[in-house]
């Protein structure tokens, strides 16, 4: 087995996409002999041509309708934001045309492209570069909004949106594109729109994505060790929502926190604390826990740290969980009117 | 490796002050070589396409602007005055090349051949398109404004890589000009050298907003030499015009000559749409002055003159367009065709679970509401 | 007592602002001679000159960018994006700039801008002109978002934005514009960022915003008929969100509703249902239930009828609220997991 | 009630291709009148103060990389070769005027006054902007390119509305020429007549993507051609040439003359940041070509040729630079000042509910932390 990042799991699945089809085009800022910023193209121009991967003008808009033509013509672009608050010039492109062409025209014109978007925190970048932007797409009806964990997703769900008949909005977690695991590839993992646990448990869940998975998986061993078994799962899709899985998961354990770096507020922890809390709630012991990004614009590099929800935030969200609540229904326990997630803490 | 040395580009030559016109306002050729700007007029053949689709075009238009006002359209922005631009560039595309109209452009897709029921779906709020883009080389007509422009810069650029000589027509308005995304596609256009033609109808109004207060630019032609595109500034009630260019512009780029971006100089005779009140905002003699620079009058006089036309003819015309105008209020005063269903159909290439559980929902809210009388929509 | 409509009380609002503080300016499509297209900014140019309010050039991230640098110098821009679509244009400066200004300068730059967006649908438009896009902006920290329901609140809560320090997205109801009601204005209402009860009651709350205000009222009426009390609760201010009085009407009922038009995946919606979850869990005899748009791009006018959120919807879901629920903690009611919110009915 | 005719606008001229230049690359004065272009070389104070300024600005640059090198800056994007341009735009500027810089100015930031530790408040990682931008009137730094492009259009605009015949002058890249909002920028400035010049520093390269994968225009100039802007192609390692035409446009702008553009034609020597890897996509031998045409040597040769310069005069300016730097090195090795509680202090006027628990949540946990060892952060 090979020790491979996500970043070299994703330029691979690049690298064998533009090789099965000729259809597939890279392009975007830097993506050419560059290789992008993160690397992430490296080599593929020079392996396929400038014809198949190439440097655009600057200007994400630009990008973004280019390739809804290219794709109204039988391409299947795969093109790359260089950074979360870069994809914000292309948001009319996305929300207007590329989320409603199909249903626009009843199938008629569809739009197999792919948006790269490296997102998250925690790299020590300046302002713009650390945006969480993943409810904006996942709040929009006509998109895939998917984000793989671990390296082997990186190639299996990057493949998978390639191959998608619907745009997908491919949220690449840039805090973990150096992070490496042993892995063959090619490889297929689950298919893109299922959730899967990382770490069975029996007490809680914790569900995560992209980033913030591994801090789940961190803080599941962290409770382990006060004896708290902690059941780990990772939605990859965002868009459309694995509710089986996660459903499955909270009604065996009985309480659950999600996890994400966004700001909690209107963050797509609601939407995930709303849905269980609807598909589970008589098997629910305490309310759905959010561990969040505050609710403040991305802080500079010096002060992110306090901003990631870290394991220490996940865990006493853990210990609010009602380890011993003894309430009779329509009652009040104690300070239960207290009793906030990190949202409002 | 590369060096950021550019390939030498030629300047463009700044468009002329003056639009060039092949036929004057009293439709007779234009004399002044210069006005001509070495175009030809025509060929009778061509020019006859050229008036009987307006004359088809304009019957249309006033049909779906009767609609409008009887409320069986949910709005109609009307072509009238404009028909010079929208046949002229629409006759000039090949059979495989693509048009990218707006809201403002009904005429032009009646002129590409599309059923006139199916121009209609959108603003009849059946659907938000009712033809087969593909069928016609037609995309969706697009109401953001200047975001179909960088639409049709990819899918020139795909048709290239793909051996295709595919070319695209872009139809905007002045207003449109202003955006953004305007300037996005036509930078990619001129860097990528995609054969894209962007006709600008300038109609002077952006709804109530003059051109003034929309660009500070001698004309909208000048805005090419900024991205080493060709451009040219016409007169868009010179249906002549408009065709000779256009179809100029398009073989050049079909050629490898680049993009080019024509200013069609006309005006906007009807309010923005059946809806606005113009009163509030513009002279009713400037109006006036427009409306005698009819499109339809110019090329009708001139094919006159010239012993191109006579009455049997142009009756032949009327009929054909009163035929069109009679089917197409026939055929709307049919029940639209969509159900609830519709809505969940084409979101994603196949229904999500929630989606499938929505469309399940609704199914029974409607069967329910009629039994009870009518789905209580937004109340 | 005078009838006003929203739509007239906003322009009022605009009017009373404008003769209030010389820095006021109002701009933006069609806002000058024509008076904006649903009129709101009628016979303001004619009456303050073309200086304080006029037409500018046709594109919204201009518009927007041009405000932030006129605030930045002291003037207070309320600008208007001509419909809820037409802004997208102008995400980029809103999220990047206008929501972070202040906080990058630590408040040596604050923009006190107004951005008025007519949203939502029932208007019978074509696409693009029904978006409800108050998610996007709820979840972007360091804007405050409101929306008013009634033509007193379209005059106070207006004139209350545009003497903000905050920036202030301004959501207006469109197919509310219209809707008249007694009022003598200027009148100044509850502060902009408290929610009000609009009908008390005592079996559940249904909580609204904006257009759906309305059709809660209609529908606690129905329900009223049905022997069942709801309290209806205007959330009015999305962010920042007033907690205190949701929260002391849901322990009250034990029971919550909430209504939008937006599609209810990731929506505000799912933000009131967890926050209220949060706070309210042992008062809560049911899951919050969510009445909203389907998870579809806006449909065209023949179909938005199935779209909105109306009575008949709310009242199943009423319906679902679990009245005679006879369930052991921990153990699921015959049928529970079948239980869904509309979001995921 | 207004018509759509505008007021007549003089059909600029196009920019000449070859650039303004006063000093030329041997560091004498340009003898062709048609490269001086009317331009007139500054006189000996200006041409000194510019001196000056570009041998601190150069100093203080690479006393900034040389820390983002050591890791004690988060990044650091070098001005390196662009002296010229920032320091004769902003040598330009009036006390009242206002700069609109961008990540890659921090040299036109030293010499616009503003501590040189607050200018990289930034790009240490402490906080997104360390200055008060009215205080300098340089708004903050600007990373979404062509953003702040619309913000001096609208502070000029409010400012000449309050009776202010303040100016501002925006930098921006050649990549940043691309976006929409840069069109948008321009358009609202030629519309509204605002005193803004934009001085597009065209060094050629936008990371790692070269000048003629971006444009196809003749020059950067010509853009002004499509909005009735007046346009310069300038020499950008010139000091005095660009200097005198910024100069010239700013008080052009301010006597009501509209906004200018100004394409300055330099070099981008060092790689775009300190984490960037030019070898994978320019050669060296294009940087060679440029770094021998440094802006400084130029003008002191110049200086010294004329007299005006001695090695004392010299000696005092590197003295001063070193001041700087040794400054500058000595603040930064203290710690940040900025604590967890600034994150919540000014997302709003007044924070919210939400906020004071968050940030008693994160006053908590920090306390916590401190008792059993660092805040885990992202881990
Ligand atoms: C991005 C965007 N902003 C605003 C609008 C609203 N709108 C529709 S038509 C129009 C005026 C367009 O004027 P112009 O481009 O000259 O076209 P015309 O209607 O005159 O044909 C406006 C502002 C829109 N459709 N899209
Ligand atoms: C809207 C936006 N898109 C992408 C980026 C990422 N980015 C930062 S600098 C840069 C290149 C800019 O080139 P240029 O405008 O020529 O300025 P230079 O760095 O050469 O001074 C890019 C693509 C950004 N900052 N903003
Ligand atoms: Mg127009
Ligand atoms: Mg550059």
């Amino acid at each position: 087995m090979a020790r491979t990042t996500l970043g070299q799991a994703l330029n691979r699945a690049l690298r064998d996409a533009l090789a099965a089809d000729p259809d597939v085009v890279v392009y975007g800022e830097d993506v050419g002999p560059l290789g992008g910023v993160f690397r992430v193209t490296d080599g593929l121009s020079a392996e396929f041509g400038e014809d198949r991967c190439f440097d655009s003008p600057l200007a994400e808009s630009g990008i973004t309708g280019t390739a809804v033509g290219m794709a109204m013509y039988g391409r299947r672009p795969v093109i790359e934001m260089q950074f979360d608050a870069f994809a914000y010039p292309a948001f009319q492109q996305v929300v207007s045309h590329v989320a409603k062409m199909r249903n626009r025209t009843r199938g008629r014109l569809e739009l197999p492209l792919v948006i790269r978007i490296p997102y998250g925190g925690g790299i020590g970048a300046v302002e713009h570069h650390g945006d969480s932007s993943e409810a904006y797409y996942a709040h929009t009806p006509g998109l895939r909004v998917v984000t793989p964990a671990t390296a082997a997703d990186g190639y299996s769900m990057l493949r998978e949106a390639v191959e998608s008949p619907d745009p997908v909005v491919f949220l690449e977690p840039k805090r973990r594109y150096w992070a490496a695991e042993d892995v063959e590839l090619p490889a297929r993992t689950e298919p893109m729109d299922r959730a899967v646990v990382r770490r069975e448990g029996s007490d809680l869940t914790i569900i995560a994505y992209g980033p913030t998975v591994d801090t789940a998986l961190l803080a599941a061993e962290a409770a382990a060790g006060e004896g708290r078994s902690a059941e780990v799962v990772d939605l990859r899709s965002l868009s459309p929502f694995d509710d089986e899985t996660v459903a499955a998961s909270v009604r065996r354990t009985g309480r659950a926190v999600v996890v994400h770096e966004a700001p909690g507020f209107a963050g797509f922890g609601a939407e995930v604390a709303a849905r269980v809390t609807e598909q589970c709630f008589h098997y629910l012991e305490a309310p759905v826990m959010r561990v969040c990004g505050l609710d403040i614009p991305y802080p500079p590099p010096h002060l992110e740290e306090f901003h990631l929800p870290g394991v220490d935030r996940i865990l006493s969200a853990v210990d609010r969980l009602q380890w011993e609540s003894s309430w009779v229904p329509g009652t009040a326990p104690v300070g239960a009117p207290e009793q906030r997630s990190e949202v409002n803490a | 490796m590369t060096t950021s040395e550019a390939p030498p580009v030629a300047v463009p030559t700044v468009p002329s002050a003056e639009p060039i016109r092949l036929i004057d306002a009293e439709g007779r050729r234009t004399a002044d070589p210069a006005v001509r700007a070495g175009f030809d007029l025509p060929g009778p053949d061509t020019l006859e396409a050229l008036l009987r689709a307006m004359v088809v075009g304009r019957r249309f238009d006033g049909q779906a602007g009767a609609l409008a006002k009887q409320g069986r359209l949910a709005v109609y922005p009307s072509s009238r005055g404009q028909e010079a631009c929208q046949v002229g560039g629409v006759l000039a595309l090949a059979e495989n090349d693509w048009l990218f109209p707006t809201y403002r452009d009904c005429v032009s897709l009646v002129a590409r051949g599309v059923d006139p029921v199916e121009v209609l779906t959108l603003l009849r709020g059946d659907w938000h398109c009712g033809y087969d883009p593909k069928a016609y080389r037609c995309a969706p007509q697009c109401t953001p404004l200047a975001t179909n422009a960088s639409h049709a810069v990819g899918l020139t650029y795909a048709a290239r890589r793909k051996g295709a000589d595919t070319a695209a027509l872009v139809l905007m308005g002045d207003g449109a000009t202003s955006e953004g995304d305007a300037h996005e596609a036509y930078n990619f256009a001129a860097v990528w050298n995609t054969p894209v033609v962007f006709l600008i109808q300038n109609n002077q109004w952006a709804i109530s907003v003059p051109l003034h207060k929309q660009s500070a630019a001698p004309t909208l032609a000048h805005k090419a030499v900024g991205y080493g595109m060709r451009g040219y500034l016409v007169d868009g009630n010179d249906a002549a015009a408009v065709h000779a260019v256009v179809a100029h512009a398009l073989a050049e780029a079909r050629s490898g000559g680049g993009p080019a971006l024509i200013e069609a100089r006309t005006y906007r005779v009807e309010p923005h749409t059946n809806s606005d009140d113009p009163k509030r905002y513009r002279d009713d003699a400037e109006v006036e002055r427009w409306r005698r620079r009819d499109p339809l009058a110019r090329l009708e006089a001139l094919l006159r003159s010239e012993g191109l036309l006579d009455d049997a003819r142009m009756a032949g015309f009327q009929d054909e367009a009163d035929r069109l105008a009679a089917s197409v209020r026939e055929r709307l005063s049919r029940p639209p065709r969509r159900t609830a269903d519709d809505l969940f159909a084409h979101v994603y290439a196949e229904p999500t679970a929630a989606l499938r559980r929505q469309r399940a929902a609704v199914r029974e809210a409607a069967e329910h509401a009629e039994r009870t009388g009518g789905p209580d929509g937004g109340r």
